[in-house]
């Protein structure tokens, strides 16, 4: 008999059965992947980014199709902090898999805020961790400027480790010159974990009407198309610091997850792939498994960051 | 319920120049589904094209549980499922959507389809032949060739018009110009339609001039088609903030707050 | 009868019959083409990138297939400036279609040689112009390191022109946090046109051995994959800068190209699609004279930068 | 002279499982080619997957102006090709490469073949037999079924030993074991050799123990496959610079600058 391989990973004192988690935004709430997927197998789940208000978003078309990838400008379009807690949050709770919260802010105060009242309320609802998304590309102020500077960078991680004992996920803009200097700034701010990476800055033009097919003019690029840039920036973060690594960009098989763990992600994320497959995440659990045992690796654990150079 | 599944293809037609009908075998949806549902498809066999492709549930055998797809080829991911052959699965999510809501109370069901926009239209059809509505379907094409439904409306007992809009059948010109000439005649109780935008809206324009219950399917590119993504949204007005002359709307997902929305409530300025 | 439209363009005092031209290191030394294609129909050739001395290059693999795209780290291999002029200017001047240099060093000393002897040499050598590669990912010193930074940029564009009057172009790299400040420090220093983009770093992974798929580690993504980006950086600096833009970065057809000129590119620059096609670049051009035929566009100029925002 | 056309597929077959065998239609190819050179192949019709594939000429017919390609389905590339349909047209540029140099003076020739890497030791074999050569072959394979062109170079007049993996065919064992058997009796005047690397490297080892002209044919990943962008490089020894000890070698093109390099010029330490 082929004894199971050990799959649990623990980043930032999050524990997951096993290294698969879902990507801001590409999840929703959760609950509308329930027809397809038992939630309670996912090593964890991130939800849409939310802000301290409702936020309306962008006009649409708001996703365009490029090759072998997507750009989407939704602009964190989103229910707002209140109603996360109070409407999505008790669903959610249902299921022993953690939450992370992803926020957003326009403000470093909105940030503050946001954290604040998370802690509060993860007295009573179960979260797991807040990811402080400081690199969507898709808004006017805030996002992806915080995330492009070590300076601001260490501003908003460390003002936001100040109100919440949370575990606190970083997640990095691969739109930056040297992503090792903010993934650097990042830990010393005190983050628990590095995620990375968010979109790249792309666009796409209808030569017939002469427009942007984004109505933002840009969007942030994701899927396939964008995995070899993902995967050197993992290599790099991994490199670079000692806290854990969530991976994504274009994973879209237990293949394209192996490569990121090999390349240091302790866990990885799925993005677009729930948007083409919604059984994807559940797919990719098992093809990992699969891998492990076929390679006789007892513990996933010693994937991470193998890669031989 | 909404699922993902493998559907065999059954048959594959083209019913005119670049138009296709496809029939698949998927019980649990021809059961469930409602006319204006869709299915979201998975076109290509990898990752390439890389999203899913809404597609209108054209008709559905309850009996047979069989589903239809009725679908003109503009790019790549219609070719490719144009290309794709019978015997093959098809992967596909559904059915999604809110689908048409014919109010118990009507009589007179006015449905206009605007080229490929019949596509939904035949299975509402059928719908509201069954449950004893008078029906009558304004089809508008840009040619002869492209008026597509015309025989099976026929078929289902519904009094059918055209018009093309080089003249080459029936009436020539637009089908917002038809309409505009059938309701001083047959006024409707509710008016259904699909189609280009621009037709929608002026649809749109005719039936709040007279007051009618108009429902349109709207279309937006997708991502996920499950609403999870909100990437497929269109702006929708909020009737309560309807204060200071400036109409409040909220972004609403078509895949699954949609495809059918009433038109009076869609705000058409982008 | 339908007249043809006007497609000659000038950057940089450098005129063109039409506005498609050869992306570096794809189109080797020009005569590779020579069986598929009139090299007298192109509106310039960019050779492969040149340094003083002979390169080895990369050991093997150099070169990987990614979704849309490919990693390449050839890493510089070329027959060194001598060779070059001695064994390869002397075929491409029997046509009459611009020959423009690409120019790559490991110090400032070596850019400027280059540069003055490439200045020297254009006495009796036809040379249309240097492009300035401060922007190759898969060199160890010089190259990229240049080109993502404001001041070495500066510098080094600024030096090459005190040594020749040759037309400069100075290509640059979508590695960097802001590419408009890196094209406003080339401006400044004295480049007459600006091409973008060379490739953006990426990597891929065995994961059967658990070695990177390239001998280099990591390499530069061309290809489809990366048009978005390219698309939107060209836009970037078209509003930035009032020097003529070479867009490159994907193109693989006439509705790419016409989106990259919309954008703000003069010229365009064919790279990853001649190794795909060795015709591409003739089907480009009589795609684009359609498309304005089409279109009743009676002048190609009037395409650029046509942006509806 | 290379061309870049398109050439119709006018058979295929699948000789051994995902082994496939297709005749193209190329008459100025058939013309030209030589064996050992090779084509470079557009697999899909879109651009995905990007890049051609490099196949070796498996044979000529220059009198029906028909070239033949034999290969293995190992990924997105070869699996799309099997796909295509007889009376498609395949984009295809050739042909490439130095090819095989048989020398006047040889009248033993020695051909070994890993695995697939018979393909193009046929147009070889057919040329040595032409040339009035005494012509023995090893075959190579993982196991029975994966014996490829037993019957073809027998038809050819050539003597034939083949080497299974897992013994389920003839001589149980390594091909290059079954050669160092196969020289003691029959010392070759040449060895041509194509497959998996390590094999190549051993049988140049082999060669070079005992002096003999021996002509490996390289694999590496390319993108033009026409000179042009040094993705396909190998490592190839500088004769005059063996000075110090060091061996100084530099990057040769397989496309061009081979795909067939001397095995003593090669240095197969990567
Ligand atoms: C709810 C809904 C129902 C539909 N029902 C039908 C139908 O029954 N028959 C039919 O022929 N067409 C229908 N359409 C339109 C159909 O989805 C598009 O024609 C199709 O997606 C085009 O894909 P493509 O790859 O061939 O074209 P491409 O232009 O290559 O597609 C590129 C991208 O744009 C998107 N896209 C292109 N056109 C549209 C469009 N009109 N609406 C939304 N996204 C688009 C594609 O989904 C894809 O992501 C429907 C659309 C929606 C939203
Ligand atoms: C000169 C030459 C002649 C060849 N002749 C034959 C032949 O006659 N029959 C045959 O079956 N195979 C032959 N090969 C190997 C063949 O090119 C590969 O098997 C094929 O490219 C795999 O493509 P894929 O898309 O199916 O595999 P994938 O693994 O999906 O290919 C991914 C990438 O790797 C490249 N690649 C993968 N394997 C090889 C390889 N062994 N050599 C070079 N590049 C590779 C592909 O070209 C592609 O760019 C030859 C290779 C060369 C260089
Ligand atoms: C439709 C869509 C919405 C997204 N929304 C968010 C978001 O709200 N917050 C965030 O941090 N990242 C967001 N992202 C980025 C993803 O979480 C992920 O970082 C990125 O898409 C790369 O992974 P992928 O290639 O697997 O999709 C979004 C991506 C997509 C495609
Ligand atoms: C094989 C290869 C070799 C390249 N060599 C060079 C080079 O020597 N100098 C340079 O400036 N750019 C080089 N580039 C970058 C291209 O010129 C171009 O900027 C890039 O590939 C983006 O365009 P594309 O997507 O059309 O290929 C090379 C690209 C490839 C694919
Ligand atoms: S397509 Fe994702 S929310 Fe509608
Ligand atoms: S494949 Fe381009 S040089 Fe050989």
């Amino acid at each position: 008999m082929i004894k199971k391989p050990q799959l649990e990973v623990e980043v930032g004192r999050i524990r997951m059965k096993n290294p698969v988690m879902t990507a801001s935004g590409t999840f929703g709430y959760g609950e509308e992947f329930s027809p397809f997927i038992d939630l309670d197998k996912l090593g964890a789940m991130v939800l849409k980014g939310i802000t301290l208000k409702p936020k309306m978003g962008n006009p649409p078309p708001r996703i365009i199709e490029t090759p072998s990838g997507m750009l989407n400008a939704i602009g964190l379009q989103n229910v707002g902090l209140e109603v996360l807690v109070e409407e999505k949050l008790p669903y959610l709770n249902k299921f022993t898999t953690p939450i992370i919260i992803n926020i957003s802010g326009d403000t470093i105060e909105e940030y503050i805020e946001l954290a604040r009242r998370l802690d509060e309320v993860s007295q009573d609802k179960k979260i797991a961790g807040l990811e402080i998304n400081i690199s969507c590309p898709n808004v006017k102020q805030g996002g992806m400027a915080w995330g492009t500077d070590p300076q601001s960078t260490y501003q908003v991680v460390n003002e936001i480790r100040k109100v919440t004992s949370l575990p606190l996920i970083t997640k990095l803009s691969p739109n930056v010159t040297d992503i090792r200097v903010i993934a650097q700034a990042a830990e010393e701010a005190g983050a628990d974990v590095i995620s990375l990476i968010n979109t790249v800055v792309g666009m796409a033009i209808d030569i017939n009407s002469r427009q942007p097919k984004l109505a933002n003019i840009k969007g942030g690029l994701s899927g396939p198309a964008v995995k070899p840039v993902a995967l050197w920036l993992v290599w790099q973060v991994f490199q670079t610091v000692n806290i854990p690594i969530i991976g994504m960009g274009g994973i879209m098989d237990a293949q394209d997850a192996i490569e990121f763990m090999i390349a240091g992600a302790r866990v990885i994320s799925i993005g677009t792939a729930n948007l083409v497959n919604p059984q994807a995440t559940i797919d990719i659990i098992e093809g990992i498994e699969k891998y492990l045992i076929d390679n006789k690796v007892k513990d996933i654990n010693e994937l991470v960051g193998s890669l031989k150079v | 319920m909404i699922l993902n599944i493998n559907a065999r293809i059954l048959s594959k037609k083209e019913v005119a120049p670049d138009v296709f009908l496809i029939s698949l075998l998927a019980p649990l949806i021809a059961q469930q589904a409602i006319p204006g549902q869709f299915i979201h498809i998975k076109c290509s066999k990898d990752n390439y094209p890389l999203l899913r492709r809404p597609l209108s549930i054209h008709r559905m055998d309850k009996d047979k549980g069989e589903i239809f797809i009725l679908f003109q080829v503009v790019g790549e991911g219609t070719k490719l499922l144009a290309q794709r052959a019978v015997g093959d699965d098809l992967n596909i999510i559904g059915p999604i959507g809110n689908g048409f809501n014919i109010y118990p109370k009507s009589q007179k069901i006015m449905i206009v389809g605007g080229g490929i926009g019949v596509a939904p239209l035949i299975a509402l059809a059928e719908k509201s032949v069954a449950e004893d509505k008078e029906v009558r379907v304004l089809i508008g094409a840009s040619k002869r060739e492209m008026v597509i439904g015309e025989e099976l409306f026929k078929s289902l007992g519904a009094n059918v018009d055209i018009s093309t809009e080089d003249g080459s059948y029936k009436y020539k010109g637009l089908v917002t110009d038809l309409l505009k000439e059938v309701i001083q005649v047959w006024p409707p109780d509710q008016i259904f339609t699909c189609g280009p935008k621009a037709i929608l809206r002026k649809i749109a324009d005719i039936a709040s001039s007279i007051s009618i219950n108009c429902q349109v399917s709207l279309e937006e590119r997708m991502g996920c088609g499950i609403g999870a993504c909100l990437g497929c949204v269109c702006k929708i007005k909020i009737k309560e903030k309807e204060k200071n002359n400036k109409v409040e709307y909220n972004y609403k997902r078509v895949c699954v707050d949609g495809p059918v929305f009433k038109a009076s409530e869609v705000i058409w300025d982008d």
